[in-house]
């Protein structure tokens, strides 16, 4: 969940503006390659097309003896990766350094139902560095830390304020420039221009952008991790196309500085003084730029195709959408000023994509911004925790110490000053998948052609394309500033994207622990048929018996059943004549079983002289109300039976078309019908009702059977004998056959309770516990 | 276009719904006529829908002719006997002499023994509770089933008044609460359908 | 107060609690029970796909133009998960139902997961089939799917009465595991002995479980709302009786 | 029915029963057999009187020269959505037959609605009530009391929260829960006995049937 940093309300991950303020909302990103989608930061996978974001074996952070394990206190920064505890389960990123625990907005809402987090960042307490308190999302520096101002240090870089107006007010001032890429993409915020004052220290020297090509991307908006740290919490992703930087590979961390593979060509590596390895990558090509200019600008020509404008939901700062090839804007603001003003041939090239929505960028010329010296450059003082990652001899000398104590260095004499700063600097620990990506092979000198330089290029040892010459080194791109959108030649269809979800759903689901797993029933042996076998003759037995006429123990006692007397009153109160409505809802399967009450009804009704109509809404009651009326007797006046079919729906649309009867007579075996025809008659004409019903259905109609308008109730074949005894001068002498199957029935009841109380204990004995 | 393809249906079935809704819960003049017929084109789209599935009945025991070792004679049958009494039916009617002879010869004899064979398989349940219940459980419910059983038709009265007790009180409010229950969860689905959350009719 | 207008007033409450809930859906974290049949029911499909098994679903015979409409749309919300996964490994279930509207509805949700993945082509509309016209016809004919299926699975959901037991009493006999769940009593019942607590949704669990594990906050809110109503009636219940005890009641 | 049309269909119905009452000893092939046969009968049947029913009370009064237009246009529109129904039946072409879904669906779901309402919720609510009224008597109102505090028992037992463990949630809540819980065994079990009766029923029925039509063919009176 995104907190918003307007009105504090909680939003889904994949939501680009609050639900209820419409704030665009802060995301730090990690752009998927293939589908260009934007996920948050701790995303392993990409929402959209499950692309994987974070390579398989920087996963796992490797505790190799080679380095040693810090020891507590000690100020060595391990930077390794993110990893989610367990594949797939949202749980809580482990593996941070300290320095960024508190960042992450993985941190899980506390379980219980209590308000959430105020703020994602504060699940509990955390003790933040000073320098990020300015950049976090207003809340937290609301929440308890005093809000601080930007450190001194940033405060020079951040983007000057007249090239952009900040679209969300920056209470705690504008972001310095090299952070203002940072910025979420998604939000429509026009960057907010880097602030004027204060030189760059000269560790980022080399990084400066000329300020007149590019202006700025959108700023960093105070909001959750910005995306150049957000690079160590996930490096680029494997499938990502390595990006041909021959000069020797970018640090993950500042790989997204890097050209897209199809444009840059390497420049050639920087000859002055050894650079740290770290920064190596990104020093100036030579020939290209003296020390100090933007290191990356590739000498490879401009793509020929049209210029795309960045669509607009990924230009993030929209406005200023970038010109074809100019430099990461971040990056630019940092480039000493000498650079021309025209971006060179085979700059950093950022497509721009036409999209309707895409607010008109602002193409105006931005004015000739100052171009800091390389010596305010060098003074710029370094904060303590960047000076903890500074390799070992990545700084020149010291040109003065700042107010803070801060050193500052100049690029030329690295060496030395490091010599002298060896005790109070600690050396960075590089991680091992860092190494990897280090340079190795010399980059093209200038005039050989491609084949030439192949040809003596060293093998590539190691991984899927070993023992091949001349291979790029694959450059991992961390994050591409918002407003650069790859040219992905191949849409992927909807249907393509759903199917990976899906595989991906399913790679990712973990097997449900908690249910136990049907066990896998064998089919029953012997033992299990045998039982089968038995109840079923026994039932048979004991059915047949009293039905061949034999003796039986017990002669059933015909009781009175309560429901009885008022099912007998009120057709007894019926006059000659009256309108009945019956109901026909039972089956073929249920006729024998209701012909024990539906023959004495039927000569009730014949004695009364009543006008009936049947109806029924299943097909088969239609035919059944044939068989019934098969005795002229019955049939005096009655309608041709009527079929409603739709169920529910032909019981409501009758019900109101005939508003005419005295009393509904409901006959039926199955509850829902039943069930009904009460209900419609609740809402209808509230008739009185009279229910003939089933044995299987009088248990649980019980609930329904205790309505207003409920005047009898006849159950199951004990009150039907009872009511055809009644209407036969009270004994059952006229009907041997229905006297013989309620013997039959009544002997089946007690051999069913044996065998269940007795099947019952014998299973509770040998207690052989399966699943169902 | 899109919007119609995508939210047509949906509002239609929602339309539906509310209509035939207001007119049982106001039932006043114009909204009782509309939920009538309403009602009854749902009846006759209904019959058209039986239509389509009794086909789809046919071809499927059609397809399993290719299988005929196995499926073939049983396949056989359905459709002739199907087809046979479709014909016959209809042009008889429920009360001609063949209707007649199907239901009385055919349906009811054959429906009643299949549901005699549910007496088995019950029983056979019932025995087998305690493999797949706790113990108290069990005896419990095997205890209550059998004052039923035996409490139905009484031969002892005093089994009959404890069941009919049982029968009146705790079951009935065993009962009542389950079939509460269900009443909630059908009035929430059906908001849900209501409010368009719930999209069974579209393509989506 | 007749009962048309009570109708109408709890009808606003319900709308109106739910509509509430969605809108404040963040603010309420409802903690839910575990409802393992439904979790379990899209795994079915994996060990249909893995082991070569049938996978048989029978949804009853609720007839979607009348009372089991909703009960019947339920089955297919907790069934959704399963569908979408047999579209994806294609391995489509056998599913049966005993009623030609119910038929036609699962035919279209069968053939809609298919169409999602853009996979058409490859939905076999003779899985999908209509059985049979009454319910104990039906129930004996979805039994006979189960023969010489030894190690498939067998998920009953839907509206049934008692014939469900001839179709749990054919998993048994035929060695395929049972699971499922139902509303009306007397499926309930018949349910009850032959499976265990944790393969058996019972009456309102039927809904509750197809809501809790689709974990969309609209269904929390519907839950929510589920919540706030029994307690609603629960007051009625009590009112109508102290009304009643004082005289004032029917009865 | 002619008398010997009444022999032929008790000799089908005994050799039916006998043959379906097979499957209790054995899934035979003979019972598969006369299953297909019931399917299709029942299958037919119900279609049959289904298309009746429209033929007689809707196409036929559509066709008739003297109704109105407004009648006609009444009995016409379900025609066409019924039709466009079938298209159903193929796959590609099933979305033409989604507006009849819909107006099937939304039908079903307001009748289940006000079925729920007004035929469970307020009746049973009204019924739990009035169980409690002086008239039926004290032993009345004591019973009556049972069944309100255990129908909000069992109520409160389907709720979704979290069911409450032991040691984790108070002791009552417990309670409460397990109480529900047999509240609810109980009133399965009476269902479970109410089912086993009516089926044992229909055996003893079918048994009846069997042996009837087995004397009557044989001349054998009982």
């Amino acid at each position: 969940m995104i907190r918003c940093p307007k009105c504090g309300a909680l939003n889904q991950d994949s939501s680009r503006f609050c639900n209820s303020c419409g704030a665009p909302l802060q995301r730090t990103q990690i752009r998927c390659p293939v589908c260009k989608t934007l996920n948050p930061a701790g995303n392993v996978f990409c929402d959209k097309c499950h692309t994987r974001l974070i390579p398989a074996d920087a996963m796992l952070p490797r505790q190799t003896e080679s380095q040693p394990s810090p020891e507590p206190g000690e100020s060595v920064r391990q930077i390794s990766l993110p990893v989610r505890s367990d594949l797939g389960k949202t749980g809580p990123l482990t593996g941070f350094p300290d320095w960024l625990e508190g960042l992450t907005d993985e941190t899980p809402l506390p379980p219980t139902e209590s308000e959430p987090a105020a703020n994602d960042f504060q699940a509990e307490p955390v003790e933040l560095p000073d320098w990020l308190l300015g950049i976090l999302p207003q809340e937290t520096a609301s929440s308890g830390e005093e809000a601080s101002q930007l450190p001194d240090w940033l405060g020079g870089l951040a983007a000057p304020e007249s090239e952009v107006t900040p679209s969300a007010p920056a209470e705690e001032g504008p972001l310095p420039n090299w952070l203002s890429g940072l910025a979420a993409p998604e939000s429509e915020v026009t960057p907010s221009a880097p602030a004027e004052e204060g030189p760059l220290p000269d560790w980022l020297s080399g990084l400066a952008a000329p300020e007149s090509e590019v202006t700025p991307s959108a700023p960093a908006e105070e909001g959750p991790l910005p995306d150049w740290l957000s690079g160590l919490a996930a490096p680029e992703p494997e499938a990502a196309p390595s990006a041909p930087a021959e000069e020797g590979p970018l640090p993950d961390w500042l790989g997204g500085l890097a050209a897209p593979e199809s444009e840059v060509t390497p420049s050639a590596p920087a000859e002055e003084g050894p650079l740290p390895d770290w920064l190596s990558g990104i020093v100036t090509p030579s020939g290209a730029a003296s020390a100090g200019t933007a290191a990356f600008i590739p000498e490879a020509p401009l793509p020929t195709g049209p210029a795309q404008a960045p669509p607009a939901e990924e230009a993030g700062g929209g406005a200023f959408a970038e010109t074809p090839g100019a430099v990461p804007d971040w990056l630019l603001s940092l480039a000493p000023q000498d650079l021309p003003s025209e971006p060179t041939q085979g700059a950093f090239l950022i497509p721009e994509e036409e999209t309707e929505e895409a607010e008109v960028p602002d193409l105006t010329p931005l004015p000739e911004p100052r171009k800091p010296t390389t010596d305010e450059l060098a003074r710029a003082n370094v904060p303590e925790w960047l000076r903890s990652l500074r390799p070992e001899g990545s700084f020149g000398e010291a040109t003065g110490v700042g107010d803070k104590g801060t050193v500052f260095v100049g690029a030329a004499d690295l060496e030395a000053t490091l010599g002298e700063l060896e005790g109070e600097l600690a050396r960075a620990e590089i991680p091992e998948w860092l190494q990897e990506l280090r340079p190795t092979g010399a980059p093209r000198p200038e005039g050989m052609t491609l084949e030439q330089f192949i040809s003596q290029a060293t093998e590539t040892e190691g991984g899927p394309l070993s023992g091949m010459k001349g291979l790029l080194q694959p450059e991992a791109m961390v994050d591409i500033p918002p407003d650069y959108t790859p040219v992905v030649r191949y849409e992927l269809p909807a249907a393509v994207l759903e199917r990976a979800r899906l595989w991906q759903t399913l790679l990712e689901q973990p097997r449900s622990a908690q249910r136990k797993m049907a066990r896998r029933r064998v089919r029953p042996g012997m033992g299990e048929q045998l039982a089968r076998w038995l109840v079923a003759l026994v039932l048979l037995v004991v059915g047949i018996w009293p039905l061949l006429g034999y003796p039986v123990p017990v002669n059933v006692p015909l009781r009175n059943p309560s429901g009885l007397q008022g099912f007998v009153n009120t057709l007894e109160g019926l006059q000659p004549g009256a309108r009945v409505l019956v109901a026909v809802e039972y089956g073929p399967a249920e006729a024998p079983e209701m012909a024990f009450m539906t023959e004495p009804l039927l000569t009730h009704l014949a004695a009364r002289g009543a006008a009936v109509d049947w109806v029924s809404t299943l097909p088969e009651g239609v035919g059944l109300i044939n068989n019934l009326r098969k005795d002229p007797a019955w049939d005096a006046g009655w309608q041709t039976p009527g079929y409603l079919p739709g169920a529910t729906t032909g019981i409501a649309s009758y019900v109101s078309l005939h508003q005419e009867y005295d009393v509904l007579i409901v006959l039926a075996a199955r509850s829902d019908h039943l069930r009904w025809w009460i209900e419609q008659n609740t809402v209808g004409p509230r008739w009185p009702v009279l229910v003939g019903v089933s044995n299987a259905v009088g248990s649980l109609m019980i609930p329904y059977l205790e309505i207003e308008n409920l005047k009898g109730v006849l159950i199951g074949v004990q009150d039907g004998t009872r009511y055809l005894a009644q209407r036969s001068g009270g004994s059952l002498a006229q009907y041997p056959m229905q006297r013989r199957q309620l013997n039959a029935l009544v002997g089946l009841q007690w051999v069913t309770m044996v065998l269940l109380v007795g099947g019952m204990l014998w299973t509770l004995m040998t207690r052989k516990k399966g699943t169902g | 276009m899109k919007l119609l393809k995508r939210w047509g249906v949906t509002f239609f079935g929602i339309l539906t719904a509310v209509l035939i809704l207001l007119g049982i819960l106001m039932p006043v003049t114009p909204l009782k006529e509309i939920r009538l017929i309403l009602l009854q084109w749902a009846m006759v789209i209904a019959i058209f829908a039986f239509f389509l599935a009794f086909l789809h009945l046919i071809r499927v025991n059609l397809a399993r002719l290719k299988q005929f070792k196995k499926y073939g004679v049983p396949g056989l049958l359905t459709v002739f006997s199907a087809l046979l009494t479709l014909i016959l039916v209809f042009i008889q009617g429920p009360q001609g002499t063949y209707s007649q002879l199907l239901l009385n010869a055919v349906l009811i004899p054959g429906e009643a023994a299949l549901m005699g064979l549910t007496a088995v398989t019950l029983l056979l349940a019932g025995i087998r509770i305690a493999r797949v219940r706790p113990a108290h459980e069990v005896i419990l419910f095997t205890g209550v089933a059998a004052l039923m059983l035996v409490g139905m038709i009484p031969i002892l009265p005093v089994l009959g008044t404890l069941a009919s007790w049982v029968q009146k009180v705790p079951a009935m409010a065993g009962l009542r609460g389950l079939v509460l229950g269900v009443a909630l969860g059908t009035l929430l689905a059906g908001l849900r359908f209501l409010f368009g959350f719930d999209r069974p009719q579209s393509e989506e | 107060m007749n009962p048309t207008s009570l109708a109408l007033i709890a009808t606003l409450i319900a709308a109106g609690s739910l509509a509430y809930y969605v809108l404040r859906q963040r603010r309420y974290v409802l903690d839910v029970r575990r409802y393992p049949v439904f979790a379990a029911l899209a795994e079915e499909v994996g060990r249909s796909a893995e082991g070569g098994t049938l996978l048989h679903v029978a949804l009853g015979r609720g007839d979607i133009t009348g009372q089991d409409a909703i009960t019947s749309m339920t089955a297919f919300l907790g069934l959704s998960g399963l569908l979408n996964m047999a579209a994806a490994y294609d391995t489509p279930p056998i599913i049966t139902t005993g009623n030609p509207t119910l038929y036609l509805l699962a035919d279209d949700m069968m053939r809609r997961s298919y169409a999602r993945i853009g996979n058409v082509k490859r939905y076999r509309p003779t899985l999908v089939q209509y059985v049979a016209a009454s319910p104990i016809t039906y129930a004996a004919v979805s039994a006979t799917q189960l023969y010489k299926a030894e190690g498939g699975s067998n998920i009953v959901l839907g509206v049934f009465d008692q014939e469900v037991s001839l179709l749990l009493d054919a998993g048994e006999r035929h060695g395929v595991a049972s699971l499922g769940g139902a509303v009306s009593p007397q499926a309930v019942a018949a349910m009850y002995p032959a499976l265990s607590s944790d393969v058996l949704a019972i009456g309102e669990d039927f809904f509750s479980g197809s809501a809790a594990q689709m974990e969309s906050p609209i269904y929390r809110a519907s839950l929510w709302t589920q919540e706030l109503l029994r307690w609603v009636l629960i007051a009625a219940m009590v009112l109508a009786g102290l009304g009643a005890l004082v005289g004032l009641g029917g009865g | 029915m002619p008398v010997s049309l009444d022999l032929v269909a008790g000799i089908l119905g005994t050799v039916f029963t006998v043959l379906l009452l097979s499957y209790l000893f054995g899934d035979t092939v003979l019972y598969r057999w006369t299953l297909a046969i019931l399917v299709g009968v029942g299958a037919g049947y119900a279609l049959a009187l289904a298309l009746r029913y429209l033929v007689y009370t809707w196409i036929l009064p559509m066709l008739d020269a003297q109704t109105g237009l407004e009648l006609r246009l009444y009995y016409a529109i379900p025609i066409i959505l019924g039709a466009l129904l079938l298209f159903k039946g193929f796959p590609r072409l099933s979305p033409a037959g989604n507006l009849s879904m819909a107006i099937l669906l939304g039908s079903g779901v307001a009748v289940a609605f006000s079925g729920a309402l007004l035929g469970t919720i307020i009746p049973q609510v009204d019924a739990t009530g009035s169980g409690l009224s002086l008239r039926a008597g004290v032993g009345q109102v004591f019973n009556g009391v049972l069944v309100l505090l255990g129908t909000i028992i069992a109520l409160l037992g389907f709720s979704p929260r979290p069911e409450p463990q032991v040691g984790q949630a108070r002791l009552w809540q417990v309670w409460l829960q397990r109480f529900s819980r047999y509240l609810l065994i109980i009133g399965l079990a009476v269902a479970f006995a109410g089912a086993l009766t009516s089926s044992l029923m229909m055996l003893v029925s079918s048994l009846a049937f069997l042996l009837e039509k087995l004397f009557s063919i044989l001349a054998i009176g009982l």
